[in-house]
């Protein structure tokens, strides 16, 4: 049970760092990204942890990856606009 | 500099609300009535056995079928938004660097096997923890490794929709089809609910899931090929 | 009351007396006015002359239906006022055509000739005449109110509106005036008497030295003759109301004349001290001097 | 009946229907939406039916063979039918009326306007808050789709607004919901509320989250700058469904969780109504784009019903029908006003100008602005009233009066709007062709109307749809092809038709007014057969006024006093409109009736206290702390009607811009209902006090003012119209002081007021417009010398000048005679002198008015100038006969009411003995006098002629001028600033102090609107943190409370 | 453990409303609302968990009878599931709003888009 609330600790503290990294402006914009998937990828684990296996499984396929691909895809067009 | 810090003087009050949330929270002891019925209810009325599923196949499946129509519309909207002003001007397509060797060869192994993967994830929803969402998003992420390998590659935007119809509408269907044969709308007991278990149970769940994860397949490829396909910048 | 046949002669009685009093008295006080100036002044049967010689020219001319109206309107009102209130008080024969109205009607009917009188000159198309018209209205407006206010304020005084009554209630004693039993009210009534007479100070809508302005500019002949009839009985027939309404009345004719002779010469003394207001200093004059007493009056009865 | 789980269902095949279409099949697809449409509207429609017909009793729809709370139910119910249908039918008319759009757009379009409509109607039929929850996303989602409709390219940037602002809001949703699950243990709505007192103790916040959200959901002011943004760059069509159908399912769902929430949250819920109502209206007032006006009116309305929503404990059962009432007015004409702005081109508010060049659209766009204000006979107004009344009943005075403030303020920029659309010049492109549109367009006013007569039959009074003089004048609308001529004798026949129809049922006070109004009215229109062509608009407004004025005299409670009282502002505030230059002035006509209308409201209300159905007479039965309020409101109002001093400032600019044979009726007609009200008021409250005021003795004041500053102004005036109309103000001053003094005579004086001033003031109407139409001005000092030109006209202003001023012998001195025998027994002294010193200022203006135009010299221009024509001298003439008799026989009209008044006020009646007067003071008889002056007359006359009888006229300026002969008109014609000496003297009581007041008041409400809605920066995040803020704000004051 | 994941999903909404509302990036703005997001998914499933219970599936594990006393409260998990699959809708919608919208004006700064305003 300790293991738990420590690695939900860990989880915790995972979540808000990379939620500060990606909510701040200074970092590039794919970093950002990135980090906001990671979050919601450190949330899936806890969400396993809540026992929720369904929302984990939701979580990671959705939630930090198929948004993080549609992340991905909007930026590149922006990027090569910008470029332009 | 004014507007940072009246965001979080505000925010300072929802923590203030959240706070107030979280110190009040006291977690439950035992379920509520709600949850202790599905608890009981669901093996003998539905017969699925994972309860999440029940709820949001049956139970909330009136939820389950806003959720996908949330889909269906954003996929529309993401298609009508991209398309808007798109259709006047030739795209004008650039060159891209082909892809890799690695990727295409990867693509060609994995696709069918992340299809399979996902079919398995919506078909055993009401067996094991996932459905028709987590089974969709596979698939379509099958979708988008195909993207990255072809690029250029103009995708059956036909295919899609009539594989996301047919998929809404016969979800909307089996729902209507719930009317007539057993308790109400989406009522999954116009099949038997079969043996307790097994992939042939619990009454329309696996049919349903098996049309939410079509149709959230497709719904999310066709946003993906949406995207991909705007780079006429 | 009701209309009888011998009324009029009896009117007519009256109007005679009252004409001819006024030809006389109009020029003595024209004399008296003239004399206080070092003037000469005029013979005191000159009025009688101007209006026989007035009648008798025969080359006129006319601008049009409301100027012919005009002085016709304008006698009319002055004769109406005369009959409308009682001249003697008591008296069968002099009680006139009182029976229609009463106070009311007399203070109303002051103005019944002043507008013929201003639609006539008008209508001669003379800018003089407007400017008289305009200038007479706005301070007889103004000199009018202390007066209503007077008149009101003897009326709540006796509790009636029939000047036939309020003389009654004044009789027995000098001291039974409303000169005496409501000061307030006959001194605001007499200021209010100042203009409207059309003297000094208060003659600005006239002007009978400099120029040929006022109202009647463009009358002459019978017009002028008319409005000359006019200007002995109204004067007189406005000094009965107040006669009646401040003084006690008169119960025989020497205390009419006396009476009549009496009011009009205030107006004439007062207007020897004063120069000559314009119209705008007349209606603040009126408005700060003779309205508050006018108003005390009203409310203290 | 079918299952209303199809109107989801169907919808939802619909939508996926499409997707199988191939792309171009855009006929097809557009088929099937409208089928879907057409489907789910005839669905909810008869679920309507059965329902309001008792046929069927309100249906659960369980899912999934579950019972609630294990799976998701629906319920429809008789409200919610009526909001299903409501957003269906809305849904199907913007379908039709984005055709083009579809057509182009695609079905992906299709699809997403199919599942809006799907999502609203889930959002009111829903009885579970997470299903809420879905539907709402659903329709934020669609709503960012349908934005996309818009070709104006801003919209693209309020959708992203929008979505940002809806993210903050789903995420507090979210949070409240599952912490509210987590105090009841269940999402079903019927269960929390049932469990309310655990969540109010447990969940209060995951309450307020959820609540808070919704509310957010609404629009409310000031959180709501997406929305603006939204309403103003979206097609309008999208914008009409939003305001409409989403409006009104937010609204149920609010409805729903105030039966979690409980009175606590019904007052914050009417908090923030109220505030939106007065603030949203506010902010609109410095607005010139029309869609986002119609925004913010929209954020105003919705407040409106909110604040209903949270008053719902007071209305009981007539909950429903208010809410209802108000609802689905605001839908129906908001709806219709975005589908009208969709056919005018430009989008400044002046553009809609371009709706004049068709009547039927002009009718619709007035139907609409009714329909929004909530005016007779649609059912805001049977709702505002119901309201009002409830919530005056409670003592909420604050809420009552912020209410009536805000729906002024709503009024007067929807009409000033209006006045745009009817007076602004066209100089824009021509309303759209489409067919589709105007249809939809149409049929949405067909809507209004039809709601209008379900809300009269449903209401417990009488049915404003039935009353025949209203009937009587809708009908002119389809008769509006026929010649005027034709019109004006349909028009005068039913006047006089209604009248010997009510004849025996009038007593003598009403007789009077009935004479006036009806037969006078009659008289007037004479003057209308002048006009040819077709006049349109002319006799639907005039024959409303006028129905609105013979059912205020028979009028027997409060709700059809008020009805026909705002029935006859409205129908004149349109025949004010249609003066050349009145733009300015009938609006300020309008505002300050309305203002005064709703003092009359708030009034009645205050003293029915809760019975709706209040009888006139019962206004005696007023207990006393609350009497003196009622009266002092009531009288207010009243007095706004009559022009009193202070409350004025609209009369003059109405009255003399008005057309010309509308002056009469304005200025002759009009005014009385003021006095008819006051009338009505002082004989059933008489005095009374507040604060040891008399308040009667304040009235008194005010009259004695009134009729001081309105003479003293009608000097100062060059305008002849203007003269009178300033001289009209002086008049009822005259009626007011004399109402005021609550003595038998008094009374009769200020009646004697009525009938004089009727006929005079029609008359001098008649003829300055007949000179005005002659010569072509109004200033005066532009005329001169008319006298011989327009012989009858000068006639009918001698007599009436005469008649007014109260010079014997005509009917005005016996007003005046009966005026001073009135206030010997009035015991207040000064304001009687007011009275005095107004008196002979009378006769200032009035000769003014002569002589300007008719007497002095005739300028060049002028000289080929005609008599006015016959249409307009007939009814002159027929008043100059009018005040004749009435001068010789006062008695006629008068010794009825003598009696009749003794009824009320015993003492000090007149004896009327032969053809003599007597009153305890002294008497008149008007025949001897008029004999004796005549016979004076006469006698001079004769002399003069005998004298004078070779008199010649000669010609103009033969005059003796300082010894030259002047040629210039202009130069010897003095009649500018006539009262020079006059003005140097006291011109400075007529300084516009109350213009200068009500101007600095106006300015000040456009600057705060002006200055304050820049808060609404355009920056999303902006917008955002209002949200925020508004989320903060409502809790600390809910926490504080 | 409950806490924790609700106090993190807590820190996580502000965090991303702060984001959210600070950067004038769109595209930083939808990153923090997703943030914001996926708090408010730990919050929900936070409130639905019970310490000693396991996932709401009846196998060998958890037989249907003990189910009562042995599971977790389902009703969030599936209220998350729906809640995720809305979020990322609404995710997509923004960002393809937030494509088209640099296609149209060339820049990505919400402040710039204030044509409408007032």
């Amino acid at each position: 049970m300790n293991l738990n609330i420590g690695m939900a600790l860990l989880l915790a503290i995972g979540m808000i760092g990379t939620a500060i990294m990606a909510t701040r402006g200074k970092r590039s914009l794919g970093i950002s990204i990135l980090a906001a998937g990671l979050a919601s990828l450190l949330a899936s684990v806890m969400f396993l942890l809540l026992g929720a296996p369904d929302v984990a499984m939701t979580e990671a396929a959705i939630g930090s990856g198929l948004t993080t691909f549609l992340f991905f895809f909007v930026l590149g067009r922006v990027r090569r606009g910008e470029n332009d | 500099m004014i507007k940072r810090f009246a965001v979080i003087l505000l925010l300072l009050g929802i923590g203030a609300i959240f706070t107030g949330l979280m110190v009040n929270y006291v977690p439950d002891k035992a379920l509520n009535v709600t949850a202790r019925y599905y608890a009981e209810q669901t093996a003998p009325d539905l017969g699925a056995a994972n309860i999440v599923t029940a709820i949001i196949v049956t139970y909330r499946g009136l939820d389950t079928l806003g959720e996908v129509t949330v889909l269906f519309l954003t996929a529309a909207i993401v298609g009508l938004v991209l398309a808007r002003g798109s259709s006047d001007e030739a795209p004008a397509r650039r060159d891209l660097p082909p892809p890799g060797e690695l990727l295409l060869t990867g693509t060609r192994l994995l696709l069918p096997l992340i299809l399979l993967f996902g079919a398995y994830v919506f078909t055993h929803g009401h067996l094991t923890p996932g459905g028709g969402f987590q089974g969709g998003a596979i698939i379509a992420s099958g979708m988008l490794l195909m993207l990255l390998s072809h690029p250029l590659r103009r995708f059956g935007h036909r295919l899609i929709a009539i594989v996301e119809s047919i998929a809404g509408l016969a979800f909307v269907g089996i729902g209507v089809l719930g009317i007539a044969l057993a308790g109400g709308f989406l009522d999954n007991r116009i099949l038997p609910l079969g043996t307790f278990g097994e992939l042939f149970s619990a009454g329309a769940i696996p049919i349903i899931y098996t049309f939410v994860g079509l149709k959230v397949g497709a719904e999310f490829s066709s946003m993906l090929v949406n995207l991909s396909e705007t780079e006429d910048l | 009351m009701q209309f009888e046949w011998i009324m009029v002669p009896y009117s007519l009685l009256t109007l005679f007396i009252v004409v001819n009093y006024g030809l006389l008295l109009t020029a003595l006080m024209q004399k008296i006015g003239a004399r206080v100036g070092r003037r000469h002044g005029i013979p005191i049967w000159q009025n009688y002359v101007d209006l026989i010689k007035n009648y008798g020219i025969r080359s006129s001319i006319t601008h049009g239906v409301m100027f012919y109206l005009g002085p016709v309107f304008r006698l009319t009102g002055g004769v109406g006022l005369l009959l409308f209130v009682p001249t003697l008080y008591g008296s069968e024969m002099f009680s006139n055509l009182s029976f229609a109205g009463d106070l009311i009607l007399a203070l109303y009917f002051i103005f019944f000739g002043s507008l013929g009188m201003a639609l006539g000159a008008g209508e001669s198309g003379h800018p003089h005449s407007a400017i008289g018209v305009s200038r007479g209205l706005s301070q007889v407006t103004t000199a009018e109110l202390p007066f209503a206010l007077a008149v009101f304020a003897i009326a709540l005084q006796y509790q009636t509106l029939s000047v036939t009554e309020i003389v009654a209630a004044q009789q027995g004693s000098v001291w039974n005036w409303t000169l005496f039993t409501n000061p307030l009210a006959v001194a605001a009534a007499m200021l209010s008497f100042l203009g409207s007479m059309m003297r000094p100070p208060f003659d600005v809508v006239l002007a009978p030295q400099e120029i040929p302005i006022g109202p009647p500019t463009e009358y002459h002949s019978s017009y002028l003759a008319l409005m000359q009839t006019n200007r002995v009985i109204f004067p007189i027939a406005k000094i009965v109301v107040y006669m009646n309404l401040f003084f006690g009345g008169a119960a025989t004719w020497p205390v009419f004349f006396l009476k009549v002779f009496l009011i009009y010469f205030f107006s004439l003394f007062v207007g020897v001290v004063f120069p000559r207001f314009r119209v705008e200093q007349s209606v603040r004059w009126f408005l700060v001097w003779a309205l508050p007493l006018g108003i005390a009056a009203i409310l203290v009865v | 009946m079918v299952s209303p789980i199809f109107i989801i269902a169907g919808s939802l095949g619909g939508a996926f229907l499409l997707g199988l279409l191939r792309d171009p099949w855009r006929g097809a697809s557009y088929v099937i939406s409208l089928l879907v449409l057409t489907f789910t509207t005839w669905l909810a429609g008869s679920w309507l039916w059965a329902l309001s017909s008792g046929a069927v009793t309100p249906v659960e729809i369980l899912t999934a063979g579950t019972q609630p709370p294990f799976a998701v139910n629906l319920r429809l119910g008789i409200a919610e039918a009526a909001m299903v249908l409501l957003i269906n039918l809305t849904g199907l008319l913007s379908a039709l009326y984005l055709k083009d759009t579809l057509f182009k757009q695609g079905r992906r379009a299709m699809a997403v306007l199919l599942i809006f409509s799907m999502a609203l109607s889930g959002i009111v039929m829903t009885r579970d808050l997470f299903n809420l929850f879905v539907f709402f996303e659903l329709t934020v989602i669609s709503t960012g789709g349908l934005i996309l409709l818009s070709r104006d390219p801003r919209a693209l940037a309020a959708g992203f607004k929008y979505l940002v602002a809806s993210q903050v809001v789903s995420i507090l949703m979210l949070v409240g919901i599952i912490f509210a699950y987590h105090a009841t243990g269940s999402l079903n709505l019927d269960d929390m509320a049932a469990a309310s007192a655990a969540l109010l103790r447990g969940g209060a916040l995951a309450f307020f989250l959820v609540f808070i959200a919704v509310v957010a959901e609404l629009k409310v002011f000031p959180a709501n700058g997406w929305a603006l943004d939204i309403y103003e760059s979206a097609h309008p069509a999208f914008s009409a469904l939003v305001s409409a159908a989403a409006g009104s399912a937010s609204l149920v769902a609010i409805d729903k969780l105030l039966q979690i929430g409980g009175p606590a949250w019904m007052d914050v819920a009417s908090i923030i109504g109220i505030v939106s109502f007065v603030g949203a209206n506010l902010f609109a007032l410095a607005q010139r784009v029309d869609r986002r006006l119609l925004g913010y009116s929209s954020v105003a309305q919705i407040g409106l019903i909110l604040f209903v929503v949270g008053q719902q404990d007071i209305l009981g059962e007539r909950y429903l029908f208010v809410a209802g009432g108000v609802l689905l007015a605001h839908a129906v004409g908001k709806a219709g006003l975005f589908w009208l702005s969709g056919l005018v081109a430009g989008r400044d508010l002046t553009a809609w100008s371009a709706l004049r060049g068709n009547p039927l659209l002009l009718f619709a766009f007035a139907s609409f602005l009714a329909l929004l204000i909530g005016l007779p006979p649609f059912p805001g107004f049977y709702a505002k009233w119901e309201l009002v009344h409830a919530i005056a009943a409670h003592d909420h005075l604050l809420e009552l009066a912020l209410l009536l403030f805000g729906a002024l303020v709503e009024a007067g920029y929807l009409y000033r709007w209006f006045g745009y659309a009817i007076k602004r010049e066209i100089d824009h492109e021509p309303i759209a062709p489409s067919l589709y549109k105007r249809a939809v367009v149409c049929v949405a006013v067909l809507a209004g109307w039809l709601l209008a007569y379900v809300w009269g039959e449903l209401s417990p009074h009488d049915n404003l749809l039935h009353a025949v003089p209203v009937l009587f004048a809708l009908a002119f609308l389809a008769l509006e092809w026929l010649p005027a001529r034709v019109k004006n004798a349909l028009a005068i026949a039913g006047l006089l038709g209604w009248f010997a129809f009510s004849y025996p049922a009038y007593d003598p006070l009403q007789l009077i007014f009935a004479l006036i109004v009806l037969a006078g009215g009659a008289l007037i229109l004479l003057a209308s057969f002048h006009s040819d062509g077709r006049r349109l608009g002319f006799y639907p407004s005039a024959m409303l006024m006028y129905a609105g004025l013979a059912m205020l005299i028979v009028a027997e409670d409060s709700f059809n006093f008020f009805a026909a009282w705002e029935s006859l502002t409205i129908g004149s505030y349109f025949l004010i409109l249609r003066g050349r230059q009145s733009e300015p002035h009938a609006l300020s006509y309008l505002v300050f009736s309305l203002g005064g209308a709703f003092l009359i409201l708030a009034g009645f209300a205050l003293a029915a206290q809760g019975n709706v159905q209040f009888l006139l007479v019962s206004l005696a039965e007023v207990a006393e702390p609350l009497a003196p309020w009622v009266f002092a409101l009531l009288a207010v109002g009243f007095m706004t009607k009559t022009a009193a001093i202070g409350l004025h400032i609209w009369l003059p600019g109405a009255h003399a811009e008005a057309e010309t044979d509308v002056s009469p009726m304005v200025s002759g007609i009009l005014l009385k209902a003021g006095l008819f009200g006051l009338f009505m008021l002082l004989m059933t409250m008489g005095r009374q006090e507040l604060y040891g005021v008399d308040l009667a003795h304040v009235m008194m004041w005010i009259g004695a003012l009134s009729a001081l500053l309105g003479n003293l102004m009608a000097a100062f005036q060059e305008d002849a119209k203007r003269l009178l109309a300033y001289s009209s103000i002086g008049q009822m001053g005259y009626a007011l002081f004399g109402l005021a003094m609550m003595n038998h005579l008094g009374w009769l004086m200020a009646l004697m007021f009525v009938i004089n001033h009727y006929i005079y003031k029609s008359m001098l109407f008649l003829s300055v417009g007949g000179v005005a139409k002659r010569t072509g001005t109004r200033a005066m000092y532009q005329m001169g010398g008319l006298i011989t030109l327009m012989p009858l006209s000068f006639i009918a202003v001698l007599i009436g000048i005469i008649a007014m001023s109260g010079v014997p012998p005509l009917s005005g001195f016996g007003g005046r005679w009966i005026f001073y025998n009135a206030i010997m027994t009035s015991e207040y002294r000064l304001p009687m002198i007011l009275i005095f010193v107004s008196g002979p200022i009378a006769f200032l203006y009035l000769f003014r008015l002569i002589h300007s135009i008719f007497l002095g010299q005739l300028k060049d221009e002028h000289r080929r100038v005609k008599e006015a024509p016959f249409w307009l001298v007939l009814p002159q003439m027929i008043y100059v006969v009018c005040l004749l008799v009435f001068a010789l026989a006062p008695g006629l009209a008068l010794r009825r009411v003598d009696a009749y008044i003794s009824n009320f006020l015993p003492q000090g009646a007149l004896s009327w003995e032969g053809l003599t007067i007597t009153s305890e003071f002294g008497y008149w008889s008007p025949v001897s006098i008029m004999l004796i002056v005549g016979v004076i007359f006469v006698v001079i006359f004769a002399w003069l002629l005998f004298v004078n009888r070779r008199a010649q006229k000669v010609k103009q300026f033969n005059i003796v001028f300082a010894a030259e002969r002047p040629y210039r008109p202009e130069t010897t014609h003095y009649a500018w600033n006539f009262y020079a000496p006059y003005k140097k003297a006291l011109g400075f009581l007529a300084w516009p102090v109350f213009e200068r007041f009500w101007a600095a008041v106006t300015d000040l409400l456009h600057t705060l609107a002006e200055l304050l809605r820049r808060i609404y920066t355009g920056n999303g995040q902006v917008y955002a943190i209002h949200l925020l803020a508004f989320v903060v704000v409502v809790y600390l004051l809910k926490e504080g409370l | 453990m409950d806490l924790i994941a609700m106090a993190t999903g807590f820190l996580l909404i502000l965090i991303g409303l702060f984001g959210a509302l600070t950067n004038r990036n769109i595209l930083r703005m939808i990153v923090a609302f997703a943030v914001a997001n996926t708090g408010v998914n730990l919050v929900l499933v936070s409130v639905g968990y019970m310490t000693g219970r396991t996932a709401p599936i009846l196998d060998s594990a958890v037989p249907v009878a003990e189910a009562t006393a042995r599971v977790i409260d389902p009703v969030p998990q599936a209220l998350v599931l729906t809640a995720i699959v809305i979020g990322v809708g609404v995710t997509a919608l923004m960002l393809a709003y937030a494509y088209r919208l640099f296609k149209t004006r060339g820049t990505l700064d919400i402040s710039r888009y204030t044509d409408l305003k007032w």
